[in-house]
């Protein structure tokens, strides 16, 4: 029987990443002796469904609340509502913006932020000959934390080297046909473009799609985001050229251990940092070896 | 236009009005007055464009051209409300209710007393509404949902609705095309008792013997035109069906020949159903046409409706041409050539935004186009072929029958089941709103499925009705079949009589 | 000239509609360079057939008067049992029982929807929209939210090859719509389908078998599902089960532009080709133009309202 | 006792047995079930969860929807409205312009009733577009509702500018969805009886009750739903009747938008999006008919608090969210239909 039980909320119970993350940590209670309950709002990243979810685990009474909040300053209520009832909080993926640090246990994950800066610095070096980079970002959801978040690190990156220019971006929805939809209107609209950007693996694969069925492949370089398998065997067939793995079943196990060890009365650190590196055709393989693991 | 002598100066006056439809020209210069205290007729074939003038008189249509004088002063409705306004009420041909609301709801539905701060005043409206009910002996209660009344019910409900308005004008279109007699009773003694309290009274009727039972005038309206306008006392019913159809029609009865054949079409023995029917057994052989009377709500179109498998029967015996009908269904009974032709038009009979040839079809459609693939030649002459026997005035029978006169989509009814070729047919009130040339060819045509072999069942609270096309009469009574009448020597006295419960049968 | 009105009015409403499209076209000529280009006006053509696909089928439930919300599900969840089959052998024959199985699980979701409208006398609203809850739970439930991808080059052919230059997905619509169209028009169960739609008691009083009629529809706007759903799969080279969240709104957007009436019984299944091409050229129009992803949504929202606008400003309420 | 007033007795009773909609049934076996199988179910504090999560969601939303089902439409830009609304309302009360910054300093108070009244004319404002389109034309709701939702998720978006907005210190407004009058302690945590989002979902429907029990408007609503031509026959201004069902629709909507906003203090463009649906689906458990004319705002209410207690009660028993999900459509489908079912019996 299990030791502790613990509510996991996710920012929403479909796209490939989370199930990733959440298969990862159910895995990983079962083999620590923690029970992990998966409450991730339906369908959309919807804010106050997580908040209903931290009041229900509040009246479950469970040992703790790991949660990656769709909105970091929107749930902050509902932490200090589970603070009140002696529940501690676990953040994962993405920070809360609590009032107090002390008030979350641990922060598992490196921030989609740097992450974004990471992966565009690392695209321009990759196109380090060219005087001129024509950059196209697909975006994920521009009413989501996450995609704020990434841009912002993206656009921090494009800051620093002028000679990038925004050719044009649109919101690709975090899904592969749209993002194959609004690729196809690009390579019309275009004719020289040198970098898409794509905030997530399955966007970059949809893009990857357009631009092999336009027969353009070659004229341009493409990056995924999350380290998906998906992604990083696309990067292994030289699809995409590289994807920043958030190493999401390392945040999902990091967290629930984060919880073992809070619990059985150990000290804890409060950042936890796990993936964040940019997966490129080198180093992909370890990753899905590690994966498929 | 004649000139009748008028004791006194016309109330309202309408003068030269037109009203035209796409391709119909419905109203074409009609002038016509009304006094006080008259009740004035208004009779027609059907599409003749009686319910349009009500319509322009009450504000649903507006006029193209032509004046409207009420008291002298020239008057212009842009609306229902300004009607009502201007004291003019009406009762629209086709019902005119709001099903989920109560009976006071729906009499008063636009007009709620309301106490000083806006609040529904629920007992007043309850209390106002029964008041009104009760002076029309209906013995309907004020607070019941109307979805929960029959038609004849519900015709009271429109009556009792127009006379809420207590106004000084009340147009009647058809108020008695669902009624039987005891309601229309009652009906008459209204129309009196406005009468002398000085309302004038526009009556449109198809059934010209309740012509002379209230009517003051009367104006025939041809294709959209006054033929004329006559004093009652002075009109002679046969002058009135010329001007109304331009040719004489026979009104005595016009089955003289036996073509009763000895095999059975339908055959019903102890049929119940959960609710009204109790034991009911009739038969019609093929040749036959039978009649059912009754009162409103005496279970003919439960039965009608329970034999064709439209309501569930709880137990019972229902052969077609001696073949038992175990559960029917409308689909079965249509393959076993027995048709049904329903008594509300607009709801059981058409699809009113369809074409005129489409619904033609509907009921014939797997005979008529076996292998699944329609033909539109087919469809088109076909829909031609009904157009011109039972004389449907349309310019084209690819228009909506939406677009049709009340009596020419019963006609578009009576088309579609004649079009399945049925070997035995149902007609429940077949000559509902159909106006005296129409109806003495619907006879005829009865009278001709007849000779033909086919077997017919005729529902109708038309006494005359009956009396003139029918070989045999079961009368019905709450659900039972008080008496049959073997052949069609009955007076309608006697009828009434089984059917108001006078004689034990 | 009063006497032909009648005749032209029931074709006033294709015409403007017409027009509507001709004006958002030959705007976007102008205003953008990249538009009138063959590659886009194939990408256009190509993307309208799969909005068109589902229309068609929603078209259907509305002519009978009711809606079909679930085929965005449908889609969803054929596509992972197709990804689910495929995974067992990976070849043309797994292929061909992966086609077969989601056929056949489209019309099963088909008579599961019918049954709810018809047996269980639930808005076909509600039972639609809890059907699309059953479905779409299935689907994540099949997948835990994982993706099947690399299909065989043979199935990618369906949503991705072309045959003689023009692309499959507009040759599957075009020939669904030619289908669907011969049998609305010229058949007997299309007469019943405009009957049962425009009133169900009197298709029922001429013995019109309505109950059948119904659950026909609804089986084939989920058979007309999952042809799109096997045109999808195939075109992203994937199967997932997020897809097609919005399908149904969409499908039912270009069915009212194309002037297929919520009523029932109104409408013809050509016009709602018209329909699916005002949305996707408005959408590919903004792309092309650069316009904000957040105006996008509600430019989009504007030319959805204006569009059923210009067909019915004709007749516009009187009381 | 004389059996003949045993017997009315017994009637009275098969009365009220009728009266009683079949859902008051089915929401307290509901209850009973998940308190069978969790035993921190039915308490106090769960309780109150379950009724907080309700009137700050989908329950004020499905009074919205509700009315506009009645008069036979469907209102699905209640989901934008919300954005929208808690958009605004975050927006003025962050909104750095000296005049704002001014009043924010000085009178806090103040601020907050502009930003209600900017959020709720915001609401009335677009359902007055529903409202003035859907009556002055023909195009049917669900395209008028859809377009207008997407304009409000457009708007949201600009409004919002890129992020999400944040509000801090201000508990006042915070109170509106977070805080609760009459606290007692239970344990560590303290339980407030009277949340402030309930007093107003419950406010809002006993306004509306009274609305559409007694006066005109309430009748004429139920009129159109009945049989709009028949309502415009007998005078009524149709016109004017279904514009206020959107327009007040927009403005009840417009509260979740502040609840919202207040409760998670801050605003997304994302909040209350998919919201409608939920709406429609409480209506109609609540046993709204889409043809209209039906149930009322009492029926309505219980539908949303089903719904409502299906989600808390899946969640308590620990159950995964795509069984959630099948559950939930698997429960709509049967409460509806037990519904119509059971009316059939009745008037057939
Ligand atoms: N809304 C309409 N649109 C088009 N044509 C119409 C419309 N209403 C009536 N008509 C046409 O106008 C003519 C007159 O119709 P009206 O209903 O006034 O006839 P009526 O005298 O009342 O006939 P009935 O005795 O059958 O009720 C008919 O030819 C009919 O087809
Ligand atoms: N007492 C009653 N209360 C409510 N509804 C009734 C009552 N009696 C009859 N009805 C309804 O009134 C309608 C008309 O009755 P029914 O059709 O049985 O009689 P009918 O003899 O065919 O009369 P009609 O002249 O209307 O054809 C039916 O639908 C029936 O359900
Ligand atoms: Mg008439
Ligand atoms: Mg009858």
């Amino acid at each position: 029987a299990a030791e502790y039980e613990v509510t996991l909320i996710l920012k929403d119970n479909t796209s490939a990443g989370w199930r990733y993350l959440a298969s990862a940590a159910i895995a990983a209670g079962e083999k620590i002796g923690v029970k992990v309950t998966e409450n991730s709002p339906l369908e959309t990243q919807n804010a106050d469904e997580q908040y209903n979810a931290m009041l229900d685990a509040i009246e479950k009474q469970v040992d703790a609340i790991c949660i990656a909040p769709v909105d970091s300053a929107g749930i902050v209520p509902a932490i200090e509502k589970a603070l009140e009832a002696g529940i501690p909080v676990f953040t994962t993926n993405t920070r809360a913006f609590v009032k107090n640090p002390e008030d979350i246990v641990t922060f598992v994950g490196v921030g989609n932020e740097k992450g974004g800066y990471d992966i565009a610095q690392y695209m321009f070096g990759k196109l380090s000959d060219l005087e001129k980079i024509n950059l196209i970002i697909i975006d994920g959801n521009r009413t989501g934390q996450t995609t704020l978040d990434r841009i912002a690190g993206i656009e921090a990156a494009i800051a620093e080297d002028d000679r990038v220019v925004l050719l044009d971006s649109q919101e690709g929805k975090f899904s592969r046909a749209n993002a194959q939809e609004i690729m196809e209107s690009f390579l019309v609209k275009y004719s020289e473009i040198d970098l898409v950007i794509a905030l997530n693996d399955e966007m970059a694969i949809g893009a990857y799609n357009a631009i092999s069925a336009a027969g353009r492949e070659g004229e341009m370089l493409i990056s995924g985001f999350d380290g998906a398998p998906e992604g990083l065997q696309a990067v292994l067939d030289g699809q995409i050229s590289a994807t920043l793995n958030q190493d999401l079943p390392g945040q999902g196990s990091g967290v629930i251990e984060a919880v073992k060890a809070y619990l059985d009365g150990e000290s804890v650190e409060s950042w936890i940092k796990v993936g964040g590196d940019v997966c490129t055709p080198e180093n992909a393989a370890e990753f899905l070896a590690k994966l498929k693991k | 236009m004649e000139n009748t002598e008028k004791a006194v100066e016309p109330f309202l006056k309408v003068q030269n009005v037109c009203k035209e439809f796409p391709g119909v020209k419905a109203l074409d210069n009609v002038s016509f007055d009304l006094c006080k205290g008259e009740v004035h007729v208004l009779i027609g074939e059907n599409g003749a464009g009686k319910s349009t003038l009500m319509k322009v008189l009450s504000g649903v249509y507006q006029q193209d051209s032509g004046e409207i004088y009420l008291n002298g002063k020239k008057v212009e409705f842009q609306n229902t409300r300004d009607a009502q306004l201007a004291r003019i009420a009406i009762i629209f041909q086709e019902f005119n209710l709001v099903p989920n609301l109560t009976v006071a709801q729906n009499i008063f539905l636009g007009r709620e007393p309301v106490s000083s701060r806006g609040v529904l005043d629920r007992k007043k409206l309850n209390a106002d509404a029964q008041a009104i009910l009760d002076s029309l002996n209906t013995g309907i209660s004020a607070t019941d949902k109307v979805e929960l009344l029959g038609v004849a019910h519900q015709q009271l409900v429109e009556l009792a609705k127009a006379l809420s308005f207590d106004s000084e004008i009340l147009i009647m279109d058809e108020p008695t095309a669902t009624l039987s007699e005891n309601e229309i009773n009652t009906l008459f003694d209204t129309i009196f008792r406005l009468k002398a309290r000085g309302v004038s009274i526009i009556y449109i009727s198809h059934r010209l013997h309740e012509v002379y039972k209230i009517g003051d005038r009367i104006t025939v309206l041809r294709d959209g035109q006054t033929v004329g306008t006559r004093l009652v006392s002075e009109a002679s019913m046969d002058e009135l069906i010329r001007l109304m159809v331009g040719r004489e029609i026979q009104r005595e009865r016009i089955r003289e020949e036996n073509t009763v054949q000895e095999s059975m079409a339908l055959e019903v023995r102890g049929l119940w159903d959960r609710k009204l029917l109790q034991d009911i057994s009739i038969n019609v052989r093929r040749g036959e046409i039978v009649g059912i009377a009754g009162l409103v709500g005496s279970g003919r179109t439960e039965l009608a409706q329970t034999i064709f498998g439209i309501k569930r029967r709880s137990k019972g015996y229902i052969a077609l041409f001696g073949r038992e009908l175990e559960k029917s269904s409308p689909g079965k009974c249509v393959m076993r050539k027995a048709g049904f032709l329903p008594e509300n038009r607009k709801e059981q009979g058409l699809s009113l935004n369809l074409p005129i040839r489409t619904n033609i079809v509907h009921a014939a459609l797997s005979m008529l186009f076996p292998m699944g693939i329609v033909r539109r030649k087919k469809e088109k002459d076909i829909a031609e072929n009904y157009r011109k026997r039972l004389r449907i005035i349309t310019p084209d029978t690819k228009r909506n029958v939406s677009n049709l006169s009340g009596g020419n989509q019963q006609k578009v009814v009576l088309a579609k089941w004649l079009a399945t070729e049925s070997d035995f047919l149902i007609f429940d009130e077949p000559t509902r709103g159909v106006d005296v040339g129409a109806k003495e060819e619907i006879h005829f045509l009865i009278d001709d499925l007849a000779r033909n072999g086919k077997g017919i069942l005729v529902i109708s609270s038309d006494l005359p009705e009956l009396l003139t096309i029918a070989d045999r009469i079961y009368v019905m009574r709450e659900g039972r079949i008080v008496k049959e009448f073997k052949d069609s020597h009955v007076t309608q006295e006697e009828i009434i009589a089984f059917a108001a419960g006078g004689v034990v049968a | 000239m009063k006497k032909y009105w009648g005749l032209l009015k029931p074709r006033l409403d294709t015409l403007s509609r017409l027009t509507a499209l001709a004006i958002i076209f030959l705007s976007l000529v102008i205003v953008s360079p990249s538009f009138a280009s063959a590659a886009n006006i194939i990408n256009v053509l190509r993307i309208t057939s799969l909005t068109l696909m589902m229309a068609i089928g929603v078209a259907l439930c509305m002519l009978v008067g009711g809606i079909d919300l679930s085929i965005g599900a449908t889609i969803a969840l054929t596509s992972i049992l197709f990804g689910k089959f495929f995974q067992v052998g990976q070849s043309t024959a797994s292929m061909i029982m992966g086609i077969t199985g989601m056929l056949a699980v489209s019309i099963l979701i088909g008579l599961v929807n019918g049954f709810c409208i018809v047996f269980l006398h639930l808005p076909p609203f509600l039972a639609t929209f809890g059907v699309q809850q059953i479905v779409r739970g299935l689907a994540y439930l099949l997948t835990s939210g994982l993706v099947y991808s690399n299909f065989t080059e043979d199935f990618r052919f369906i949503g991705g090859g072309q045959l003689f230059g023009i692309p499959m997905p507009i040759i599957i619509a075009v020939i669904l719509l030619l289908i669907i169209s011969f049998t609305l028009n010229k058949t007997t169960f299309g007469y019943r389908v405009y009957a049962v739609g425009s009133n169900r008691e009197s298709a029922r009083y001429s013995g019109i078998p309505v109950n059948k009629t119904l659950i026909t529809t609804y089986v084939l706007s989920s058979l007309i599902a999952g042809i799109a759903g096997i045109v999808y799969t195939s075109r992203l080279n994937a199967a997932e089960p997020t897809i097609g969240a919005e399908f149904a709104q969409t499908a039912i957007a270009a069915a009212a532009i194309g002037g297929i009436s919520f009523r029932g019984g109104n409408g013809n299944v050509l016009g709602v080709v018209i329909g699916a091409l005002i949305l996707t050229l408005v959408s590919n129009g903004m792309t092309l133009l650069g316009v904000d992803s957040n105006w996008q949504v509600g430019i989009s929202g504007v030319v959805i309202i204006l569009s059923v606008l210009v067909d019915r400003n004709a007749s516009v309420r009187k009381t | 006792m004389n059996s003949q007033s045993l017997r009315s007795r017994r009637e009275t009773l098969a009365h009220y047995y009728h009266k009683v909609p079949a859902t008051v049934f089915l929401l307290f076996g509901m209850i009973l079930f998940f308190s069978l199988l969790s035993d921190k179910y039915f308490t106090v504090s769960n309780i109150m969860n379950v009724i907080v999560q309700c009137s700050s969601g989908v329950g004020i939303v499905a009074l919205a929807s509700y009315l506009a089902i009645c008069s036979t439409g469907v209102d699905l830009s209640l989901g934008g409205i919300v954005s929208l609304s808690g958009m605004i309302t975050a927006k003025i009360l962050t909104w750095d312009i000296p005049l704002f910054s001014q009043i924010r300093n000085n009178n806090p108070v103040f601020l907050l009733l502009i930003a209600v009244t900017a959020a709720i004319a915001a609401g009335a404002a677009i359902g007055s577009m529903n409202g003035l389109i859907l009556a002055r034309t023909k195009i049917p709701s669900f395209i008028v509702t859809l377009g207008m939702y997407k304009i409000c998720e457009t708007f949201s978006r600009v409004i919002a500018g890129g992020t999400t907005i944040r509000i801090n210190g201000l508990p006042l407004f915070e109170f509106i969805g977070n805080g609760s009058l009459l606290n007692v302690q239970i344990g560590r945590r303290s339980i407030g009886l009277l949340p402030i989002s309930m007093i107003i979902m419950l406010l809002l429907y006993i306004f509306f009750s009274f609305v559409m029990k007694k006066t005109r408007f309430g009748t004429y609503v139920y009129a159109i739903g009945g049989n709009n031509e028949s309502a415009a026959l007998s005078g009524i201004n149709t016109v004017l009747t279904r514009y206020r069902v959107f327009l007040y629709g927009g403005m009840i909507a417009a509260f979740t938008g502040i609840i919202f906003t207040s409760r998670l203090t801050s605003a997304s463009a994302q909040n209350g999006l998919g919201l409608e649906f939920d709406g429609i689906a409480a209506a109609v458990v609540g046993g709204a008919a889409m043809s209209g004319g039906r149930s009322t705002p009492g029926r309505t209410l219980i539908g949303a608090l089903i719904i409502s207690v299906m989600k808390n009660g899946f969640n308590m028993i620990g159950m995964s969210n795509s069984i959630q999900m099948i559950a939930i459509g698997c429960v709509l489908i049967a409460v509806v239909s037990v519904d119509t079912l059971r009316n059939r019996r009745r008037f057939v």
